[in-house]
């Protein structure tokens, strides 16, 4: 049952054909003062396929999802991306090499409507000057309109056509996931990260959320990382889990092997670590 | 040699005009601290404060002249003088009063607005109480008397003649003003150390939700701080008012103590009076510095300008909170 | 609704027009903002005088005189409303008491045709009436003030100064600059040596100012401030012991709101004046009786005989004259504002005529023409008694050294002409 | 009744993504255009134009670069003041030093001088932010005010240190300088208010102006979503000082004519512009427009209903008009925080709905 570890890829459980190493972590530390969040950690993430970073409270998922976006540089360790080393850089180089995120407590533009706040997931494709901007001409308004197309597109592909115009403030909170979900795959990532996309959902909104992810995973090929607490929504969505807890991982592989692992299933029980 | 005495003068007197403005500055982190309002009007209120201070002592009909032009009499005063003490002390419940009128009419409308309409708030606040100010005392220039001494200190002079060869000038008010403002800085830690409001009002400060749910009344709070930034106004106003007469320009001290939050932190009363103290200095000596080189009258901008690149090394102030960015 | 609500603000934005046959002298004054105080007091000396002559003579030559009142706060932006909203009434003359505003108004009075009276402030070079055909400074102006000040310091010093120190603390803005360029030719002249002085507005803190003349130890200080800069500029030279009699002020730095606060220790502060002071002088007895007894003055009288409501009242009296003389030229006692600026190129007023009025010695001779709208420049010295509080007359009428100042308004003035496409006219 | 969007389908993004997309409110923004274009020149007169309708123009544009910095970008300014001073003494240099050149390019200029000024003093943003940021904006403020002041090479040596407007002039027509009619005034303020208004929507509704917000709004999410902080934050500044560069020109060579930096451009008027903007409304071209015609008309209506008609004395109308003023902010606050604009879109949107309530 073992599919991983041929550099050319793998096929998973239900045939779909992974590739080669997209992003791979070597020994990531990275400390806040004198606590250690995250401690020696290596992984990788293959081309195509749904990678999900489990673990209970404080394990330090947050963070190592922060290491990805390069929100926080590590201490240690080293991050490929695309067969290249990447440097400590600021978040939005981050996002112009093809990243794209959501956010556990939603980090929506609240005064924009959602046909803006999808937008700006397109920010980096937009091209025209200044000039063409202030007079609205050329450049510009051929950009707006084509960039406004493919915007529709993920509109309709998430099912919020009837919201476009509405603030986003105004929305309820499994609306304003998907919204952010659709800022997120506006960019049109080749690595996109989630941070909790179900949390606080109930059991409805997390079936729909978790068919998008699929299909976007499905249709667009979209490499998934995804941080979540529900353990059945996960195992039934990802390809490969890795586990966290304290900061150092302690399981990683196919859902079936995580769930035999004996030190997962001691940090889910709680048994006690001293 | 003689510049370095003269600079060593100056740094005093620098010294003394910061607690001045550190004065100003107290009741600005008082409010701000406890309610997360930026309260503009704190000049007007000082103002205002020395206003009423001077209007009651001297017996003085409030709104006279708004009733003489409507009822066409001629009345101004009520023939008696109050002393000084018992005029403090009416003043003081005036500005209570005032308290509670802001919390009752403006802050409690207003809660759980934006930092930025809170502010703009106070700054309609401090429009109407100038306003009022005048309407209900008259906007000539009025002398404020409470009996606190002005002009060199001899003692002083005498000493520092001795030593240096070269006698300091040191303001007897500033002198006083240090005094006070000394005694008031411990009255309010003791104030909040010691009494239960004290604590309630710093709970608040720490944590709005956790304090509600303690149940401390929100509501009680502000009118509690904004009754001690009224009287720390009053203070602020005794003080200004004795050195410069109660007139308009008196509001203007706001803008004095501003870059002093800055470099203080808004929530820190260590913050605002050693802020207070390097403005202070800072601005005086570099008057006296560099001042002669440009033209001079550089004192309004630099204390902005010093805090400013202060601020850019030190986002969140001298004593400021630590910010800590989280997505 | 909607309509109706657009109408009742378009209503309320039209000022109320005054009637047109009167004469109308409008009153650009301050009672609020940072000068609100100096202003009050001004502005009710201006109306008194005015009301006077209504009551008691029927106005002037028969026309009543309406001084319709316009706050500015002293903002220049509320100076250009005050005059738009005004000048379409019949306006003849406007004193705004403001620098600031005279500069907005000089261009256009000359467009509008209307005169512009600014006694003892506003452009200094306006005395130049060959290039500013329709703004009178008369009687003094600036840098005739300053110069009877220097003027004064050399008689007490038996005509030399050389070797002296003079500091002028000057409120940092058009006008505390004004006298700069006087001063120092005259230090020049006189060789004493001119240390320049500024207090940014408000003025209120000057502790860095003082200690500076405490650690210079000039001879003499000239001051030329305004507001609360005054009363902390005299307090911080209490502080600091400087001797009062060696510290002048002009005109506008020596009233009694600048002084009173500062309580014993002012006495024996110096500061020009054009105008007597006081209420030693027969027509206050008018005003007492057709005024404060009626309960028609300006505030109930309350500032009746303080420096600066006997200056409102003299610029009234010079603008009264100027009608009165305008109204002998035209041949007509409703005069235009054209005429009005006839009147006041040919006015003469002499001691005797000031005695008629019940003001002798109240003011300077004036006498102007086509090309001298600024008079003689002639001012006096008056002294502090803080037992008495009261002002105290202690020089007679001084010229100033025109010998200095003539080239500079000059020069002055032509510059404007240039940069304004002026010609100036021949006189 | 009339006002719907029922039946007015658009075919387009082109269409959806106009300003006005509801047919009765452009129809508005024509009927506003001709009148300010073919009715008030030939009705205006002096009064008119200097207590009214210049200031308001030339604050709309002043608001309108505060809304791009304070509204859209949400860094807060009490800089407005001295980057006006900047406009007025760059247009005053340019017009003395280069009196054949026209009038609106160095209005212009003076903008695109103002630009740079407050590109400069926009750095600090990158660290400080909020009311410390407010604070800061104050340096420029008082520093610009002594500098105009100190240095006599900006007012061109003049005794006083007051600068004046010669006479310029556009298509014959003299804008600037005493002889300049009040349609004149008029009619240059308004296209410049025109245009840039123009200008200003289409940046905000743009790639900059997503931008822009979405700093405003979290700026971190927005810095991991591809903004850069320093362009945007720095672009908002410049734009916005841009217009406020224009604004202070205009106030200075049209409406004023002479002037003087610390009365002219002192902080009151920072004050003012963010008055404006906050009653009008943040992050909205009409807030501006709304907030400009609000603070220019309340003082001038109080007053002549207080003084005109009641017959008050100015001292005590002028002390009651600031309580007046200062209590309407107030409650304008408490009733609708987030301005004209918001309680004008409300109005609409009860309109579209109207008969019924809901």
């Amino acid at each position: 049952m073992n599919q991983l570890a041929t550099e050319e890829g793998y096929v998973t459980a239900d045939g779909r054909q992974i590739g080669g190493t997209l992003m791979e972590m070597k020994n990531i530390t990275l400390r806040f003062g004198g606590v250690v969040a995250i401690k020696d950690i290596s992984f990788d993430i293959r081309q195509g396929e749904i990678r999900a970073i489990i673990g209970p409270n404080g394990a330090g998922k947050s963070s190592m999802l922060n290491v990805i976006s390069g929100f926080y540089v590590p201490q240690e360790g080293e991050v490929w991306f695309k067969g290249y080393r990447r440097g400590p850089m600021k978040p939005y180089e981050v996002a112009r090499l093809g990243i794209a995120r959501t956010f556990q407590n939603i980090a929506l533009f609240d005064g924009m409507s959602v046909l803006d706040n999808i937008m700006t997931g397109r920010l980096n494709r937009m091209k025209a000057g200044f000039l063409s901007q202030a007079l609205w001409w050329g450049a510009a308004e051929r950009e707006e309109i084509a960039n406004r197309e493919q915007v529709e597109k993920i509109i309709d592909f998430l099912e919020i056509q009837n919201i476009r115009k509405t603030p986003v403030g105004r929305l309820p909170y499994g609306l304003k996931k998907r919204v952010e979900l659709a800022r997120a795959l506006a960019a049109e990532p080749q690595l996109l990260l989630l941070d909790e996309p179900m949390a606080g959902m109930n059991v409805e909104e997390k079936e729909d959320m978790s068919r998008f992810i699929l299909d976007v995973n499905d249709e667009f090929g979209t490499t998934i990382a995804l941080i979540e607490h529900d353990m059945g929504v996960v195992m039934d969505l990802s390809d490969r889990v890795v586990v966290m807890d304290y900061g150092r991982k302690i399981g990683d592989g196919t859902p079936d092997e995580v769930r035999n692992n004996q030190e997962v299933i001691d940090a889910y029980l709680g048994v006690s670590h001293d | 040699m003689d510049q370095l005495v003269f600079a060593a003068e100056v740094f005093l007197n620098g010294l003394m005009t910061g607690v001045m403005y550190a004065l100003v500055a107290l009741g600005f982190v008082l409010i701000f601290k406890a309610s997360g309002v930026f309260n503009y009007a704190q000049g007007v209120l000082a103002l205002f404060a020395a206003l009423t201070l001077v209007g009651i002592q001297q017996g003085q009909v409030p709104f006279a002249h708004l009733i003489n032009a409507m009822l066409g009499t001629h009345i101004s005063s009520f023939g008696w003088t109050v002393p000084a003490l018992l005029a403090i002390l009416l003043t003081a419940g005036v500005m209570v009063l005032l308290a509670f009128l802001i919390e009752k009419l403006v802050l409690q409308h207003l809660v759980g607005q934006e930092p930025i309409i809170l502010f703009m708030a106070t700054i309609g606040l401090a429009y109407f109480l100038e306003g009022l100010g005048d309407v209900m005392w008259g906007a000539d220039i009025k002398t404020l008397d409470v009996g606190l001494p002005q002009g060199i200190s001899d003692g002083i002079e005498a000493v520092t003649g001795e030593w240096f060869g070269y006698g300091f000038f040191i303001d007897r008010l500033d002198i006083w003003a240090t005094i006070i403002a000394a005694l008031l800085v411990a009255a309010l830690v003791a104030f909040s150390q010691y009494t239960k409001q004290g604590r309630a009002m710093r709970a608040v400060a720490d944590d709005h939700q956790a304090a509600l749910s303690v149940g401390i009344s929100l509501r009680f709070i502000w009118v509690m701080v904004w009754s001690i930034a009224g009287f720390v106004a009053l203070v602020a106003g005794i003080m200004w008012g004795t050195k410069s007469g109660v007139q308009f320009s008196l509001s203007l001290i706001a803008l004095k103590a501003l870059p002093v939050l800055m470099l203080g932190g808004f929530t820190s009363i260590p913050g605002a009076i050693i802020g207070g103290l390097i403005i202070g200095v800072g601005e005086k000596l570099f008057e006296f510095l560099i001042g002669p080189m440009v033209g001079g009258a550089t004192e309004n901008w630099f204390a902005y300008v010093l805090a400013l690149l202060f601020l850019v090394f030190r986002p969140q102030g001298l004593f400021g909170e630590r910010i800590i960015e989280r997505v | 609704m909607k309509t109706k609500l657009t109408a009742l603000v378009a209503a309320g934005m039209m000022a109320a027009a005054p009637a047109m046959a009167d004469l109308v002298v409008p009153n650009l004054s301050y009672r609020t903002g940072p000068y609100g105080a100096n202003g009050t007091q001004y502005a009710d000396g201006f109306n008194d005088y005015f009301a006077l002559l209504n009551e008691r003579d029927g106005g002037i030559g028969g026309e009543m005189i309406q001084v319709p009142e316009c706050e500015t706060a002293y903002n220049t932006e509320k100076g250009v409303e005050c005059y738009e909203s005004t000048k379409d009434s019949g306006a003849l003359v406007y004193n705004p008491l403001s620098t600031g505003i005279t500069y907005q108004l000089i261009p256009k009075v000359s467009v509008d045709k209307k005169v512009l009276y600014t006694p003892g402030y506003g452009r200094t070079s306006a005395k130049n009436g060959k290039v500013f055909e329709w703004v009178f400074n008369a009687p003094a102006n600036y840098w005739d003030g300053a110069s009877v000040a220097i003027k004064y310091l050399l008689d007490e010093n038996g005509g030399d100064l050389s070797g002296k120190k003079v500091a002028l603390v000057f409120h940092n803005s058009a006008y505390g600059k004004e006298p700069i360029r006087t001063l120092e030719g005259l230090a020049e002249k006189h060789g004493f040596e001119l240390s320049q002085i500024p207090v940014d507005a408000p003025g209120q803190e000057q502790k860095s100012q003082w200690l500076q003349i405490r650690r210079d130890k000039p001879d003499y200080v000239i001051m030329y401030g305004w507001g609360v800069m005054n009363q902390a500029a005299i307090q911080e030279a209490a502080n600091i012991r400087f001797p009062m009699e060696n510290f002048i002020g002009i005109w506008w730095s020596g009233s009694e709101v600048d002084v009173l606060p500062v309580g014993e220790k002012a006495n024996g502060y110096k500061a020009l004046t054009f105008n007597g002071v006081g209420m030693d002088y027969p027509v206050y007895d008018d005003i007492k009786t057709h005024l404060i007894e009626t309960g028609k003055a300006s505030q109930g009288g309350e500032h009746v005989g303080s420096v600066l409501y006997s200056r409102g009242m003299y610029a009234a009296v010079v603008i009264s004259e100027a009608i009165r003389k305008a109204q002998e030229v035209a041949g007509t006692s409703a005069i235009s504002p054209e005429q009005l600026r006839e009147g006041f190129e040919q006015l003469e007023i002499t001691p005797e005529r000031l005695a008629e009025i019940g003001l002798p010695d109240f003011g300077p001779e004036i006498k102007m023409s086509c090309d001298n709208h600024g008079g003689s420049g002639m001012a006096r010295l008056q002294q502090w008694d803080a037992s008495a509080k009261q002002w105290n007359l202690i020089t007679e009428f001084t010229e100033p050294d025109q010998e200095i100042i003539a080239p500079l308004i000059q020069q002055d003035s032509e510059a404007y002409a240039a940069e304004s496409g002026i010609t100036p006219r021949d006189c | 009744m009339l006002y719907r969007e029922a039946g007015d389908f658009k075919t387009s993004y082109r269409d959806d993504g106009q300003t006005f997309p509801i047919r009765l409110d452009r129809w508005g923004y024509y009927i506003v255009l001709a009148v300010a274009f073919g009715i008030i020149p030939f009705i205006i007169n002096d009064y008119w134009a200097s207590a009214v309708f210049v200031p308001f123009l030339i604050y709309a544009v002043a608001a309108l670069g505060l809304n791009i910095l304070t509204g859209y970008a949400g860094q807060v300014s009490l800089g407005t003041g001295g980057f006006m001073a900047v406009g007025a003494y760059a247009v005053y240099k340019l017009m003395t030093a280069f009196p054949d050149v026209s009038i609106v390019i160095h209005i212009l200029l003076a903008g695109g001088v103002t630009a740079i000024v407050g590109m400069l003093f926009g750095l600090p943003s990158l660290r400080i932010k909020g009311f410390y940021l407010a604070v800061a904006t104050l340096a420029a403020q008082f520093f610009l005010v002594w500098l105009f002041n100190k240095v006599p090479w900006f007012y061109n040596y003049s005794a006083s240190g007051q600068i004046n407007a010669p006479e310029r002039t556009v298509l014959g027509w003299a804008v600037t300088g005493p002889a300049t009619s009040a349609t004149a005034k008029y009619l240059i303020c308004l296209c410049f208010v025109v245009a840039l208004a123009w200008v200003a929507r289409n940046l905000t509704r743009g790639t900059l102006g997503r931008k822009w917000m979405a700093i405003r709004d979290m700026d971190i999410a927005a810095e991991i979503i591809g903004v850069n902080p320093l362009t945007a934050k720095l672009s908002a500044f410049a734009v916005s000082s841009f217009f406020i560069g224009v604004a202070g020109a205009l106030l200075f060579a049209v409406y004023l004519g002479a002037a003087e930096v610390g009365e002219a451009f002192g902080i009151n008027k920072s004050f003012l512009v963010l008055f404006m903007i906050i009653i009008g409304g943040l992050g909205s071209i009409f807030g501006a427009f709304a907030g400009a015609a609000f603070m220019v008309m309340l003082p001038v209506l109080l007053k002549n209903v207080l003084v005109g008609s009641l017959g008050w004395p100015t001292d005590l109308a002028a002390h009651i008009e600031l309580m007046i003023v200062g209590a309407l902010i107030v409650i304008f606050l408490i009733v609708e925080p987030h301005g004209l604009a918001r309680l004008w879109a409300l109005t609409k949107e009860k309109l579209r709905l109207w008969p019924f309530p809901h």
